[in-house]
Parts: C-alpha cells; structure tokens; sequence
C-alpha cells in the first residue's frame, strides 16, 4: 500500500543521489537533472477523480490511478526516466512547485495568471471541453436555476482552485467556504453546512452518481477558457519545451481522451 | 529571504493578526468551557458510585486516547446531524471544548488529589460535611496546584487550535494558508505565523510563571 | 473523672487487606478520664485512636459512644465525630484560612453557633493557648507549636466530650514540645476526656490517669502510670520502656 | 452504519492495518531518537554554564512554543533545501525526533531534579565527582520518574503521527482519507480509525500501569 | 583527645542572600575531640556544620583543615570531603542500592581500596553496629534506625579524620533513638573526631568533650557539658535548656 511505498522511498532516493553524483558534472537545468538521475518526481492532490485518485485494492505506485497519472507515466516513458508519484495536499501542491521543491505538477490544474507568474506552465494537454458548475442537493435542483440565484449563498470550493477564482468573480456577496479537499467540501454540502459546492463538471458528475441526494445544478460558470496544465518550477524552459513537445504528441494520438474515459469508469466502479 | 518576510508582513500583515485574534479568542473560549465542564466531569470521576465514575473515565479516556485531528473530523462529520445548519467554527469550537474538558478534568482531579489528605481528615474530624469539606477546604487549597495547569492547558489549546485550519476557521494556520496561496510562497509566511506562536505562548508563560511566584510567596 | 463510661470498645478488630491491625480490643475510657496510649511504631496506635471517630471504620466489634454504637447504620458520623475532638501529628490546620478563620469555620458551618458566638469562644480560647495576639495571622507565620495550640483550639471550639491526640509533639521542634503538653495538661486537669498516643513518657507518667501499652494490635498491658513504667512483668512493655525512656 | 463500518472493515482492512503499523513504527522511531537527543539537551540545560544552558532553554522553548502542524510544515519546506532528496516520510520523522526530543527533554530534567537533593548531598559528603554522582547515583534513580513519562510521551507520539497525513506518510490518518476517498463514507472510516487509536493508546497506558505498578513495588 | 587542631573557623560568615545566618564563629577542633552543637531551631547549626565540608561555601572568614585553608581555589573540595564523613537527619541511604552497595561505592569509585577490600571493612564494619545479618537487604527492608546505622558504615568506610552528625536521631521512631547514639557513643570513645548537632541533651552530656550553644548565627555559649548545662549564665541558654530539659 501507501505505506510501503512511502517507507522504501528514503532508500531509493539516497541510491539514485549516489548514482547522479557519479555522473558527469552538475546539470544546467532540471530537464538535465531529471535525466541525469533517470528519475522524474511528480506531484499531486490524489483525491480528484478521474484527474488522480487512489485505487486502493493496489499498493505502491500502481495505487495512483486516473488520466493525469497516465499523462504523468506517458511523459516519463518518453524521457526515458523513472516515475514517482508524490502526493500531498492542494495547497502543498502549489507551493511544492512554485518554491522548487519539487520537480513537476500533474494535478488537474488549471492556468490562471496568478500561476503562471509564480510557475512555468505547459501548453494545455486537456482536450475534453471542460465545464464548471456546481454540486447541489437533488431537492434545491428548482431552487438553483441560475447563477443569479446563487447570489448571496455558502458555496464551497477548493482552497486554491480555479473554482475559487470563479466563484469569487462571479457570485456576487457569495459566502465562499474554502476547504482542502473536494471530498471534505461534499461532505459539508451533505450535511448541509454549505448550499452548493463550485467543481469541475466531470469531477462533480463523479460525486453525483456516487450520491443519490446530489446533483448537478443547472448553471455553469460563464467564461472558462479553461486549460488544463503541466506546472514545473520557473525558469524551467527547457523542461517545459519538452513537456510540451510531449503534450503535443498526447493530443494528436487523441490519448488524454481515451485515459479520461478509462478513468471514469474505473473511478465509479472504485467501491464496487 | 528577509526581504520576502517583511514584504509579506507589510502586506499582510491584517490577516495574520486576524488570524492570531482568532486563534486567541478560540482557544479562550475552548478553555473556559472546558474547565467548566472539567470540573464537573472530575466530580464525578471521583465519585464514590463506580458506575457513574467510570462513565467519566471512559469519556477521559477516549478523548485522551485518540488524536485532536480526528476529533475535529469527527465532530465535523457528526454534529450536523444534530444541528444541520451549524458552521465550521462551530463543529471546532465544540471540539476543542470536549478535547479540554477531559484534560482540564485531570488536572483537576490530579490537583484535588494534591491537598494532603490530612486537611481531609481534620475537616472531617471537625464534624463537616462532605460538601462542605469539598467547597470549603479541599477546592480553595485544589486551586493553586489546578491554576497554572490550566494556563498550560490554555498554551497547549492554543497550539491545537492549528489542526482548525484543516477546516479554515480563521485562525493563524488559515491564515498561514491564505498567504501562502495568495503569494505562492510557503516558508516565509510560515515563519511569520511560527513567530507570532512563539510570541503568544511565551508571553503566556511568562505570565504564569509570575502569577504562580506570586502564589508561592504567599505560601 | 467519674464512673460514667464514655467510650467503650468492644471486641474491636480492623484489617488492612489482608493485615489485621486491630486483634480485638476490649477497653472502657470514663468520662473526664486521661488515657495515654504508649507502644512501638506500627502496633496499631493510630489506627486505634481513629477508629474512635470512624476516620477508620472497624472491620469488626463495636465502638459505643455514651452507650450508641457508633457503627451502626443510623448513626450518622458527622454528628458522631462534632462530639469528638482530634489532634493530628501533623497539625492539619487550614493554610487557606487565617487563626480566626481555622477555628470558627466548622462551629459555623455546622450551625452550633453564630458567627459572633464563635469569634468570641476562639478568643477566650487563643488567650488561655497564648496565641491571643496571633488572631488574624495566617499558618504560615506560625511555628510548629503555635499550629499545633491552632489545631487544638480548633477542637475545643466545637465543644467536644472528649480529645484524641495523635502524637500531638513527635513533629515538633524540641524547644516547641513543652508550650503544647502544657495546654495539654491544663485542659486535662480541667476535666476534658482525653485520649493521647504520646511518646513523651514524662508527660505520660504526669498527667494520665492510666496507660496503655499497645503491642501488635492488642492492648498488652495497662494501669495506673506507676504500675506500667515501674512495676511491669510484660517482657515487651521492659523491652519498650529501656528503649524509650 | 454499523453494517457499513462492518462492510468497510472487511474490504480495507489491510489498509488500516498498514497504517497502525506505520503509525506504530514511526512513534517509536520518533521517542526513540527523541530520547536519546532529548537526555543529551537535558544534560546541557541543566548545566551550569549560562551560555550553553539557554541555547538549549531557546530551543525547548521554540518546539515547546510552535504547533506541531507548523513544525511539519517547516521541515517539509526546509530540510530540502540542505537534502535535495529527502523524502516525505523523511520530513515527517525528522520533525517528529525534534519534537519529542524537547518533550522528553524537559521530562529528564524534571525527573533529575524529582530525585531528593538529599541523595546529591550524600554523594558529594562521601567524596564522588559530579560525574559519578550523575551517573552512579540520580541518573539510576531518576529512571524510575522518568519511565513513566516516556511512556506518556510515547502515547503523545502516537497521536501527533495523525498530523502527519497532511503528506500522506501513510499513517491511520492517511488511511482514513484514502478509504474515504474511494467509498466516499466519512464517518464510518473515521470511527474505525478512532477506535484502533484508542486500542493502541490504552494498550499502551495498561502496559505503563502494570509496569508503573511493578517499579512501585520494588520500593 | 590530642592538643593538634583538627578544624580551625575564622571569622567564618554566611549569608542566603540577606540573610545572615553564620555571624562571626570562630573555634578550633582538635583531634579525637567530641564537640555537640545545640541551639534553638533555625539558629544556623546546620549551616555551620554544612560550611566545614563545604556542603555549603562561606561568605567570608576561613576553614582550616589540618592547617590548610579548604576555601582556597587550589584546594578541590571533592578530596577535601573524602576526609570528612557526614551522617544525614533524613539518612539519604541510596535507595538503588543494596546495604553493601551504598557503603563500598564510594571507596571503590573513589579508588582507595579494590572491591575485595571494600567489601571486607564493611563487612566488619557492619558486624560492629548490629547490620551483620543485613548486608544484601535493600534500605528499603530496613528500619529508621537500621538505615541510619547504615549512613554512619558509610562514612566509616571512607576511613574519615572526623565524623559530621547533623541531628542523627532525630527523624527516627523514639525506639530506635537508642541504639543510634550508642553506635555513635562507641565511635567517639575509640577515638573519632566527631561533631554532632542533636537535641538528645542527654547525650550531648555523656559523650561530649565540648558542647556549643548556637543563638542566631553565634556560638553564644561554650564549654564542658557541666559548664554549659549546669552553670551557664546565658539568658538564651537557660531559656533554651529550660524548654528542652
Ligand atoms: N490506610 C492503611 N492501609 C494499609 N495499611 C495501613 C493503613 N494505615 C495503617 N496501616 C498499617 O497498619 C499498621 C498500624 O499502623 P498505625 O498507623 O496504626 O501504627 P502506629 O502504632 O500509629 O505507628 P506510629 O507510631 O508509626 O504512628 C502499620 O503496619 C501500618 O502500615
Ligand atoms: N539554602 C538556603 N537558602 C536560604 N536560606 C537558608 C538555606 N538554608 C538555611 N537557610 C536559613 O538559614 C537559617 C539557618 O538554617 P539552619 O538549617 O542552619 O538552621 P538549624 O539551626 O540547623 O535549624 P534546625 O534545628 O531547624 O535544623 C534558617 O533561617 C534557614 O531558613
Ligand atoms: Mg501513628
Ligand atoms: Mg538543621
């Protein structure tokens, strides 16, 4: 399981610092580092289906399951590296990339200028045309027609997300609650601490058939130009040229799709 | 890195003393209900009627026994049965009032045990009665072992009041976070918030250690 | 001291678990009597004096007070143990309380007399201890004998029939022990009951009107003060007595 | 819901086994390593040159002062920067050692200074060096307070490991959420979390008491 | 008793803080010489004796020992101590170790003797007070005086030039007084420089060359026990012996 992963992962680190500093000299860049220790560290908030979730009948690296994960495992295959996946909380995620701690983010996030000054940004690898809405009870389905008629209510969301940024601009007097993690901000929808949580539609579908007293409500967010990228510490352009090289590939083979929909499936037969 | 937090301080500095006003007032209130509800629940832990003792136990017990985190989970999850409109801060104050109920009543159950039992037996040689013993003899002695426990209760609330950010509640974690995905920076705000603990905690022990100097000179 | 039993033990038995500490003891104290109770550490003494007031409750036999088992059921302790006064080895006065305070709290709170009443006996009393200008000081500016005469005005204040004391001297400093057995014996010659477990064989011998000499929880020898430190037979009470005096 | 819990038991249960043994190993690495640096700090706060003695009182202060959430989060966010590779679980250990290390630190020094100074002025009238008086004499005694409070400070540990699923060390805590995550129940994983908690802290302090009980003995 | 001065206090002051508590003493001891120290509670006679092992360090004046000035930076006060026993009020017996254990690990860590020697003194030393039948018993198993018998072996067995006894028998059980002061007795009549502070007055007259009569930090009286308990003209010694006596 997680555990035995997380207890080996120490060994394995001091094995391949060992081999890198056999190496030749320093790398110039973290691309060449990646290759030089023939090992590349990806991170994640895990608990964000069918972007990255937790099979948890697996044990290891396998357990990571969901479209990004495949991006995440495709990407490393083609530089010819090893994977590891990392997973932590959202806001971790952030500021592992934006300090340098870590090397990349694969986590379902989406461009906002704010990121983009604070990280490099891949090209966007998500085809899907992806929406945001809301989760709501299955009984406030006629109370929630619009977005209007969201105005002035509790609405949770993601601390950190882009469904943060769009519930802030666009719900006017909104009582925005910010929790860690969609699971957490579900669970107060359910318990009726909060009248609707903000998610991205295919995320919120996902809660919905899982839970008979939700649904999806009728109106979405206006404007999401969304982009889906691949975060890498700033100044890694060398990095990001070749992720986004691979992205390219990713997107004309029509693979992110086929992950998606693999992920999907998988997600809701999860508990099964 | 300097830079960095004194930048940071002199934009945001509204929110992280928010964020210790938060922190502060919970960890108050916290306090004051669990010495309230401490004092019962050690009451009747010490109660001579087993069943009713052991009632006591068992609550001190499990709080004790399992981690405040879990707690704060558990009382998110289940108090909305109870109260469906109530709100996170809500579900963590109540939290933290149960989790320093069962401390704060054994340290006052270990403070009542710390009178000698001689004044016992000489209020009871006296001819008075059990609660008058309690009320009159025993708790007025109880209260300076019990006082500076409970202002290190207070100190070790105010550290637990951190695990409410799981829930944002405001206080000086929340407040950690925010910056900290406003500015995309992780260590500088959280050496702001680490020194805004020290200076809260340290304050408050220092004024305990000069509160109880004071008793003892009245010994 | 009259002919009037005050107390009276009857087939008195008490065990610690599965130690018996009391093997049946059978005396009779009258009224205005002075018993001294003398033996060596650990034979029962204390354990003797406090199941007198039910600070212990016997395992078994009777203890009568003024001719009522105090161990039965419908008696009730507290109002039991208002007519017994105690002195304890250690003083036991309340540190939170002041002189007045230490004396006038179960007087009052028991409801024997007003607050007035009482503040006017504990003066009369701190007077005839020499404690009259010590009345609003605190126990921690008292020494070891001045706390000790505290303890014991305490236990007069409540009127009580008789006085037990627990090695009322052993925690004293040497220069301290004479003040208290004074007051002792002034209260004793005055006609209190008294019941002292006492290492001070002088002061035994000078004011008891008989000894008992504990060992191993029975009563191994009694009598007159002359007869047990002068004209014993019972090898451990010679034994004891060569040690002690 | 208890047929749930049942359900859920029967299909994670793996799961949450491999998170009590994490949770288990890691405590114990945890006072372990803090007791063998706490007795070292110990030592240095009690002695008696000022200078070495406070930096030692400035770092009790500091772990003693600050959240445990926080301590994590530094760590996280600092230890890489003087180990490039060092891993989570790495993280979360280090700070756990430096917290416990505190703890137990001023638990030494407590139980040091417990033993009667009586015991010191006989071994200095008899002609011992201060370091064998220490090594001969109170530290043979002050095992005896100190063993319990370890014990505690163990139980401590285990809870405070809870905080550490913010990096998904895979604890009981991690476990809870990764059940959580994939049969979207709360409250059932959590109560089963709740009760392995309290099955290893009570048979924890049973284990202390016996043991407590059996060093009384011998006095 | 020799004329060769063992112990020389000049001048000797201590203060707590403010508090002055050794006033000015100025004596000799010589060797083989039994001096006891009474005096009322408080009056600084343990503090006095504590300064000549250095237990306590003088504020000012001078402790000779055989000639040499122990306040003196070269002097180690760790060897200066292994000449002078001292014997505890509360004992402080080691309780982690056993009767043979607490009396050999000094002159085993300290290097005097080898173990096998160490053991044999005090095997001897131990028949000598009456501890022969107790040598692997642990302090705990022991009573008061057992124990304190024991603290004395100890200092014994350091091969001490003079014994330091602060109120020996004083937090012992009245019947085990006895047998305490005759093994400190049967010390001082074979010869050991003994300095003794007890409230067993008795004694004091028995064995004593000297005896000291300590008031607030002085010696206000000195002399032969029949000097000082018979004829002094010392307001503050006959009040304090009239309370004692
Ligand atoms: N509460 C108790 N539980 C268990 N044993 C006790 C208790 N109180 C006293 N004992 C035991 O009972 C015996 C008699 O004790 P007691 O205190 O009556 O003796 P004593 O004659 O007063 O001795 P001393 O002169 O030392 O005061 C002792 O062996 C003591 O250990
Ligand atoms: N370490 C200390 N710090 C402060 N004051 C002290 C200290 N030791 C002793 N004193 C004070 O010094 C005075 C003399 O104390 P000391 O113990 O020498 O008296 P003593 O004659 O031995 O009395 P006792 O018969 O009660 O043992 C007392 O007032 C005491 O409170
Ligand atoms: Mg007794
Ligand atoms: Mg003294």
């Amino acid at each position: 399981g997680c555990g035995s992963k997380a207890a080996e992962a120490p060994a394995a680190d001091s094995n391949n610092a060992a081999a890198s500093s056999t190496a030749t000299a320093e790398p110039a860049n973290l691309l060449e580092k990646i290759q030089a220790d023939g090992k590349l560290q990806v991170i994640c908030e895990p608990y964000f289906a069918p972007y990255e979730f937790i099979d948890s009948s697996l044990s290891g690296q396998e357990q990571y399951k969901g479209a990004d994960m495949e991006l995440a495992r495709y990407i490393a295959n083609d530089l010819g590296v090893e994977l590891e996946i990392i997973p932590l909380e959202w806001t971790a995620v952030l500021t592992g990339i934006s300090t340098g701690k870590y090397q990349m983010a694969i986590s379902g996030m989406g461009y906002t200028e704010e990121r983009a000054e604070a990280m490099t940004l891949s090209d966007s690898y998500n085809d899907i045309e992806s929406f945001h809405g809301f989760v709501i009870k299955k009984e406030n389905l006629e109370t929630f027609p619009t977005l209007e008629s969201l105005y002035g209510k509790r609405i949770a969301f993601q601390k950190g997300s882009l469904q943060e940024m769009y519930t802030n601009a666009q719900i006017q007097d909104v009582q925005g609650q910010p929790f860690d993690s969609v699971q957490n901000a579900i669970l107060a929808l359910q318990s009726g601490k909060v009248d609707a949580v903000a998610v991205s539609y295919d995320n919120g579908e996902l809660f919905v058939d899982a839970n008979e007293d939700l649904a999806m409500a009728e109106p979405l967010f206006e404007d999401t130009k969304d982009k889906t990228v691949v975060a890498v510490p700033k100044g890694e352009t060398e990095l990001i040229t070749e992720i986004n090289r691979i992205i390219a590939d990713v997107r004309s083979q029509g693979l992110y799709v086929k992950w998606w929909d693999e992920a999907t499936e998988q997600a809701k037969a999860l508990d099964e | 890195m300097i830079a960095n937090i004194v930048r940071i301080w002199g934009k945001y500095w509204m929110i992280f003393l928010e964020g210790l006003w938060n922190t502060f007032w919970i960890a108050l209130v916290a306090i004051a209900v669990g010495t309230i509800f401490g004092t019962l629940i050690a009451l009747v832990r010490m109660s001579k009627r087993k069943g009713i003792s052991s009632i006591a136990a068992i609550y001190i017990e499990i709080i004790r026994g399992t981690p405040m985190l879990l707690q704060f989970y558990l009382f998110w999850l289940g108090l909305p049965y109870l109260f469906p409109t109530i709100s996170n801060l809500a579900c963590a104050l109540v939290a933290l009032c149960v989790n320093s109920s069962a401390y704060v009543a054994e340290t006052i159950r270990a403070g009542i045990q710390a009178v000698d039992p001689g004044q016992r037996e000489a209020a009871l040689s006296l001819g008075l009665t059990e609660s008058n013993i309690m009320k009159k003899v025993i708790l007025p002695q109880a209260v300076k072992n019990i006082l500076p426990a409970l202002g290190n209760e207070f100190v070790v609330m105010i550290k637990e009041t951190a695990l409410a950010s799981v829930f944002f509640v405001g206080e000086l974690m929340t407040a950690f976070k925010t910056v900290q995905s406003n500015t995309f920076l992780a260590l500088e705000p959280l050496i702001i918030v680490g020194l805004i603990y020290l200076f809260i905690t340290l304050t408050l022990s220092n004024i305990m250690k000069v509160f109880e100097r004071r008793m003892k000179a009245n010994d | 001291m009259t002919d009037q039993a005050l107390i009276q033990l009857v087939d008195l038995h008490k065990y610690f678990g599965d130690l018996e500490v009391l093997k049946g003891i059978n005396e009779t104290i009258k009224e205005k009597e002075v018993i001294s109770i003398i033996g060596p550490s650990g034979c029962g003494k204390s354990t003797l004096l406090r199941c007198m007031n039910l600070l212990e409750t016997p395992t078994q036999g009777q203890v009568l007070f003024e001719g009522v088992n105090i161990l039965d059921k419908k008696v009730d302790p507290t109002l039991h143990r208002r007519k017994m006064g105690m002195v304890f080895q250690h003083f036991n006065v309340f540190p939170h309380l002041n002189v007045m305070e230490n004396i006038t709290l179960a007087p009052i709170l028991n409801k024997i007399m007003t607050k007035a009443e009482a503040e006017e006996k504990a003066k009369g009393l701190l007077d005839r201890v020499g404690l009259g200008d010590k009345v609003y000081e605190y126990p921690r500016k008292l020494s070891g004998g001045q706390k000790q005469r505290l303890a014991i005005v305490r236990a007069m204040a409540m009127d009580p029939k008789v006085l037990l004391f627990d090695e009322p001297t052993s925690a004293l400093d040497p220069e301290m022990v004479k003040g208290v057995l004074e007051v002792i014996k002034s209260l004793a010659i005055t006609g209190m009951t008294t019941v002292i477990v006492t290492h001070e064989m002088g002061f035994a011998r000078e004011v008891s009107d008989r000894v008992w000499f504990m060992y191993d929880g029975v009563i191994a020898e009694k009598g007159t003060p002359d007869a047990v430190f002068n004209h014993t037979q019972n090898p451990r009470a010679i034994e004891f007595l060569s040690q002690v005096l």
